[in-house]
């Protein structure tokens, strides 16, 4: 395959993957600074999942009550069960406050307090009103007004472009080739710098709350060049999914005063949480959830608990949580303002991902040699600011942060760089994909597939985890993967071939999957997220430090040298209790 | 992307407001001449006495004046309206332009001729 | 890419605006016609009793009364739907629009059917 | 669980690349009694007809990617539950008003481009201050549900305006230029009025209501139009 070949061939400062509250935001960065950039994302950018976030952002604003960047840092390391990077937490919680106000400057329409300053409410995990928020659509408005920014400022948005193969060759990276949705057609991207910003992963798992779109793509990109992946086995499970679906009912619901219910009716997170009661982290209650569900206390005998929501009170359900009434009213008939909604745990977020240095860019291993012109932000990424286990949140505040973080480093980057001379054919990698899958004279559909896998990883890298399960995991995914080589899709045109993106999406969720289940199985404790019932105890001595993987032809490699950055005098590990 | 997707003046705004303010008038007017003349008259023809009779008055015939005026401005620039709509080539639409100024000129005309006759007449004759 | 060209999409007249819509359109276009003819009628009565007497006489015909009802009741839904249109955009109307056209529009057909009443029984 | 059971659906097809008309496509899927509109056309795909095509991402209605007409409706595919229709067989088919791309999948390159129009960003005269600017509860209240947006595109597609004038800037656009013309944060009001008040502008819309009767998000878009025909109205007299 030569660059011929290619639909189209352009050659840019800096391309961006994903235009997420990320992607955007780093992009916004770059075109401000007089640089051209390009934003690739395989939805319409207001599409993206950043939309979908509700509760808020945080920043130690103190508009409502009293609190401080100190506090802030206190929350998000012991919510990370102390597995997050102080360094990076430090940066994070003093840069968050700019990045709340910067996007009130820009124009995002936050909920107001009385005197007319930016509103905070209560949320898990943190000891004060922190929270900013417009009603609950908080993701919404930021994804959108961000977008509109990058408008303003001409970045070059390529819509529904879906990255399938990254350009590196010697640590450096070139670009990136990708296929055209609408028409159809591989175009390649020859660039100096590349942002990776593609949201989460949970679509791997059967109960998530994640979009369609949240399938990991990058992280196969990444471990099919020989790099590694960070922390992957930590994944949060939220404990507000809507029964069977899966779709999250907003943690603002709690925050606002909902209760939690067993079948006998009883306020359960007592027994768990006494202190916090339903504003525990996430962890704990999703733990409680599944607890009370195992030990047969569901109600009407379902995999579910109850979210109550009447406490609150009908009128301020509307106001503040329209969203979650008509989410539960329209997809279960349930009125939230008379009867309880059916919840449970979904998967959420992933705290894992593509590791880099606090300067966003990519590194390849625990010395952290970076990747040259490679950066990584946004839940994609793992920096890593929330540990094993991420407070609601601050992964907004995350995504945009280091978004802007990754603008400024690639505009530094690409002024002072020449553009790297292009690899020897840069379609093969990405052609070979879609030919597999065009010509294949298999028989296996990537449906089936894909079921298969997310029943599975629920079942055995969800909520709690064990040896035996985790090692029969291993051994579906392997089987998996190797029936995977056999799909053929039925769609052969060019113009929106769902089935085309779709089987390649299986395909990397079955690789990434591969390094979480390594790496649930490896690390024998209990941290944050990452719970395992035949190590229900958190262990500092043996496992506090990073998990890196690679995937080689041999399984996956681990390596535990990877020190987290702990601030011994300030922020000793503490025992994690609420 | 095109870059002047405009074409006419700014003048939609008053077209919409005048629209709106010559309907309320109209909605008076009109309901008060058909009550006169084919409501009150309890279906009898209007007799001619009558209807010269009543022209003599200046502030009748100005209100038949007004109520010619608002009908035929309401009218055509409701039709006006409907050709924004529907028509697109700018050459199309100057042309139906003319026509509708054409024809108001033609119905003022008329229109105003009548009330100046019936006024000019004598009852009784 | 295929383009669809739809004038008139009607599945979409289940919905009260639609229909108010195109009706008032429609009898807004009709007024103009029947305005025109009117000013040119009127307008050859004014030639004297005896012309007057001749086409009033024509026009007093059964078949003429049913048309003058016809018109009244068309005059009455634009008059009162075009109400209906100055109250959404002047005063909140868009928030109860379909109630207005109810109300409206009954009022309208009230009043038609009670002067109907008026005018067709009182042919001679 | 929830009882299985075999519904009718019959789809607009449409292929580019066999270059035909659009076609209707009858299938036969079996499907939960709860499913929604997108778990239908996902059983489809997944199991029946591979080659068919549609948008949808958050499967929870705020991306707003599943916009399309069903039974003589535009909604939104993941969030209408399939006893919305009572049992009837179900007639789906992309939005009107738009270019097919493929299948239920339209072009919406114009939609987007008439948001740009309406400059869908604050214009700042006044400095910035060290915080937040100061904006009321009730300010916020007024442009809060203009926010709630999603860009689905089924207000537009829906009406009639649009069908008669491609150039017609159509509700979504117009509620955009609401949402910062009503911002007291903004100071770009004539800028931004001088864009809507035009011919394919806000005086396209004849209150036709099909905006509101489409928006999944219930927002009284009408009402906002008004309000900006008035403004339009101040600012030129
Ligand atoms: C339901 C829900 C509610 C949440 N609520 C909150 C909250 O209240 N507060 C909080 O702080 N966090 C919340 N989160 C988490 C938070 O929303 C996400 O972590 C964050 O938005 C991630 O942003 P992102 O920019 O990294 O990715 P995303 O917004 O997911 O964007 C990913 C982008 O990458 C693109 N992409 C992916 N793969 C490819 C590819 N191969 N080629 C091209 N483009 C690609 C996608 O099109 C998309 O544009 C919530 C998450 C969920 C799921
Ligand atoms: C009786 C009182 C009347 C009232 C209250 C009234 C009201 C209105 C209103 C408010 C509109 C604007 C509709 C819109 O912008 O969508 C309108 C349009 C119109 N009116 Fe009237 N009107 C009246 C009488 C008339 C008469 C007598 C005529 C004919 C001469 C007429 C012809 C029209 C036409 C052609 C339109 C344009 C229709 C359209 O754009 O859809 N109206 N009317
Ligand atoms: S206004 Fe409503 S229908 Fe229109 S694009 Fe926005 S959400 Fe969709
Ligand atoms: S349907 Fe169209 S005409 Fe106006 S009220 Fe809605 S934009
Ligand atoms: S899939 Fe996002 S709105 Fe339906």
């Amino acid at each position: 395959m030569k660059i011929e070949e290619a639909r189209k061939f352009h050659k840019i400062d800096a391309v961006v993957v994903g235009a997420g509250l990320a992607g955007l935001r780093a992009a916004l960065e770059i075109a401000k600074n007089g640089s051209e950039v390009a934003v690739l994302s395989k939805v319409y950018p207001t599409r993206s999942h950043s939309g979908a976030a509700q509760g808020g952002i945080a920043a130690s604003l103190a508009n409502v009550t009293e609190d401080s960047e100190e506090l802030h840092m206190f929350d998000t390391i012991k919510g990370s069960d102390y597995l997050g990077d102080q360094d990076v937490i430090e940066f994070f919680v003093e840069e968050a406050k700019k990045t709340v106000y910067e996007f009130e400057h820009m124009g995002v329409p936050f909920s107001r307090t009385e005197d007319g300053r930016i509103n905070q409410r209560a949320f898990g995990g943190h000891s004060a009103l922190r929270a900013c928020f417009s009603a609950d659509i908080t993701g919404h408005v930021l994804l959108h007004t961000l977008y509109e920014q990058c408008l303003k400022h001409n970045v070059y948005f390529f819509n529904e472009f879906q990255v399938f193969s990254l350009l590196i060759e010697d640590d450096i990276s070139r670009g990136v080739v990708a296929w055209d949705i609408r028409n159809g057609g591989l175009h390649i991207f020859h660039s100096k710098a590349v942002l990776l910003a593609s949201g989460g992963y949970g679509r791997a798992f059967k109960i998530t709350s994640n979009a369609f779109a949240n399938t990991g793509d990058s992280l196969a990109l990444i471990l099919e060049n020989n790099l590694p992946l960070e922390d992957m086995e930590f994944v949060q499970f939220h404990p507000t999914g809507l029964y069977k679906h899966g779709i999250l009912l907003s943690e603002a619901a709690r925050g606002e005063g909902a209760h939690l219910t067993n079948s006998k009716g009883e306020r359960f997170m007592e027994k768990y949480a006494p202190e916090k009661m339903e504003l525990a982290p996430r962890d704990v209650i999703s733990r409680a959830e599944q607890t009370e569900i195992n030990e047969g206390r569901g109600v009407d005998g379902k995999d579910a608990v109850h979210l109550d929501m009447r406490p609150i009170g009908a009128k301020r359900i509307m106001d503040r949580l329209p969203q979650v009434w008509e989410l539960a009213y329209n997809y279960l008939e349930i009125d939230g303002r008379k009867a309880p909604v059916p919840i449970q745990p979904t998967a959420h977020y992933s705290m894992g991902g593509i590791p880099a240095n606090i300067k966003t860019e990519v590194i390849k291993d625990a010395a952290g040699t970076p990747v040259v012109g490679l950066y990584a932000a946004g839940e994609t990424s793992c920096l890593s600011l929330h540990g094993a286990n991420r407070l609601g949140t601050n992964s907004l505040q995350g995504a945009a942060t280091f978004g802007r973080v990754a603008g400024a480093s690639m505009s530094a980057f690409v002024k002072a760089n020449r553009r790297e001379k292009m690899v020897e054919q840069p379609l093969n990698a990405a052609q070979a994909k879609i030919d597999a899958f065009m010509s294949g004279a298999g028989n296996e559909k990537h449906s089936t597939i894909r079921e298969e896998l997310q029943e599975n990883m629920t079942n055995h890298a969800g909520v709690f985890r064990n040896k035996k399960g985790l090692q029969e995991l291993q051994k579906t995914i392997e089987e998996l993967q190797e029936r995977f080589k056999k799909v053929t899709i039925s769609d052969k045109g060019d113009a929106f071939n769902l089935d085309l993106i779709e089987a390649f999406e299986v395909g990397s969720m079955l690789v990434f999957s591969e390094v979480m289940a390594a790496g649930a199985l490896a690390r024998e404790e209990s941290r944050g997220a990452h719970y395992r019932t035949d190590f229900p105890k958190r262990d500092d001595k043996k496992w506090l430090k990073h998990t890196l993987a690679w995937r080689t032809g041999k399984g996956v490699k681990l390596d535990f040298s990877k020190e987290v950055v702990i601030y011994m005098d300030r922020f000793p590990p503490l025992e994690r209790k609420y | 992307m095109k870059k002047d997707f405009r074409e006419t003046s700014k003048t939609g705004a008053v077209a919409w407001l005048l629209q709106r303010v010559s309907a309320v008038i109209l909605f008076v007017i009109l309901i008060y001449h058909f009550a006169v003349y084919h409501i009150l008259a309890r279906g009898n023809p209007p007799a001619w006495n009558e209807v010269v009779a009543k022209m003599q008055s200046p502030w009748f015939a100005l209100l038949q004046f007004v109520f010619l005026t608002t009908a035929l401005y309401h009218g055509l620039n409701g039709a006006w309206m409907v050709v924004e709509d529907y028509i697109h080539s700018r050459y199309l639409r100057l042309f139906i332009f003319s026509l509708i100024v054409l024809a108001a000129v033609a119905l003022l005309f008329i229109g105003t001729l009548t009330i100046f006759k019936m006024a000019s007449l004598k009852p009784g004759v | 890419m295929y383009k669809r060209t739809k004038f008139f999409d009607f599945s979409y007249y289940k919905f009260v605006g639609s229909w108010a819509w195109i009706l008032h359109r429609l009898s807004g276009l009709a007024l103009v016609l029947y305005l025109s003819l009117h000013l040119w009628v009127i307008n050859t009565l004014t030639r004297g009793p005896e012309q007057f007497n001749k086409v009033m006489t024509f026009l007093n015909s059964p078949l003429f009364k049913f048309l003058e009802v016809g018109l009244w009741g068309v005059i009455l839904f634009h008059a009162f739907n075009g109400i209906r249109v100055v109250l959404i955009d002047f005063s909140k109307g868009s928030l109860f629009h379909k109630k207005l056209f109810y109300i409206l529009i009954t009022t309208a057909f009230i009043l038609w059917a009670a002067s109907s009443y008026v005018i067709l029984t009182h042919i001679h | 669980m929830d009882k299985k059971k075999k519904i009718k659906v019959k789809i607009l097809r449409y292929d580019p690349g066999k270059g035909k008309k659009p076609y209707w496509k009858f299938y036969e899927p079996e499907v939960d009694s709860d499913a929604t509109i997108l778990d239908v056309l996902n059983e489809i795909h997944w199991n029946i007809d591979g080659a068919l095509a549609y948008r949808r991402s958050c499967r929870s209605a705020i991306c707003g990617s599943c916009a399309m007409k069903v039974n003589g409706s535009n909604i939104l595919a993941c969030e209408t539950p399939l006893h919305r229709f009572k049992g009837k067989a179900l007639k789906i088919e992309p939005l009107p008003g738009f270019r097919i791309i493929k299948d239920l999948v339209v072009d919406l390159d114009s939609f987007f481009e008439k948001m740009n129009r309406v400059k869908p960003y604050l214009l700042l005269d006044k400095p910035m201050p060290d915080k937040e600017f100061v904006q009321s509860p009730e300010e916020f209240e007024r442009i809060r549900e203009a926010c709630v947006c999603i860009l689905c595109g089924s207000c537009t597609s829906s009406c009639p305006s649009l069908w008669a004038n491609d150039e017609y800037l159509g509700p979504a656009a117009l509620l955009k230029a609401y949402r910062f013309i009503f911002d007291t944060r903004d100071d770009g009001a004539a800028e931004r009025i001088d864009i809507v008040n035009d011919r394919n502008g806000i005086w396209r819309c004849h209150t036709i209501f099909n905006c509101m009767e489409a928006c999944p998000k219930h927002i009284k878009i009408t009402e906002y139009l008004s309000r900006l025909k008035i403004k339009a109205v101040e600012n030129s007299i």
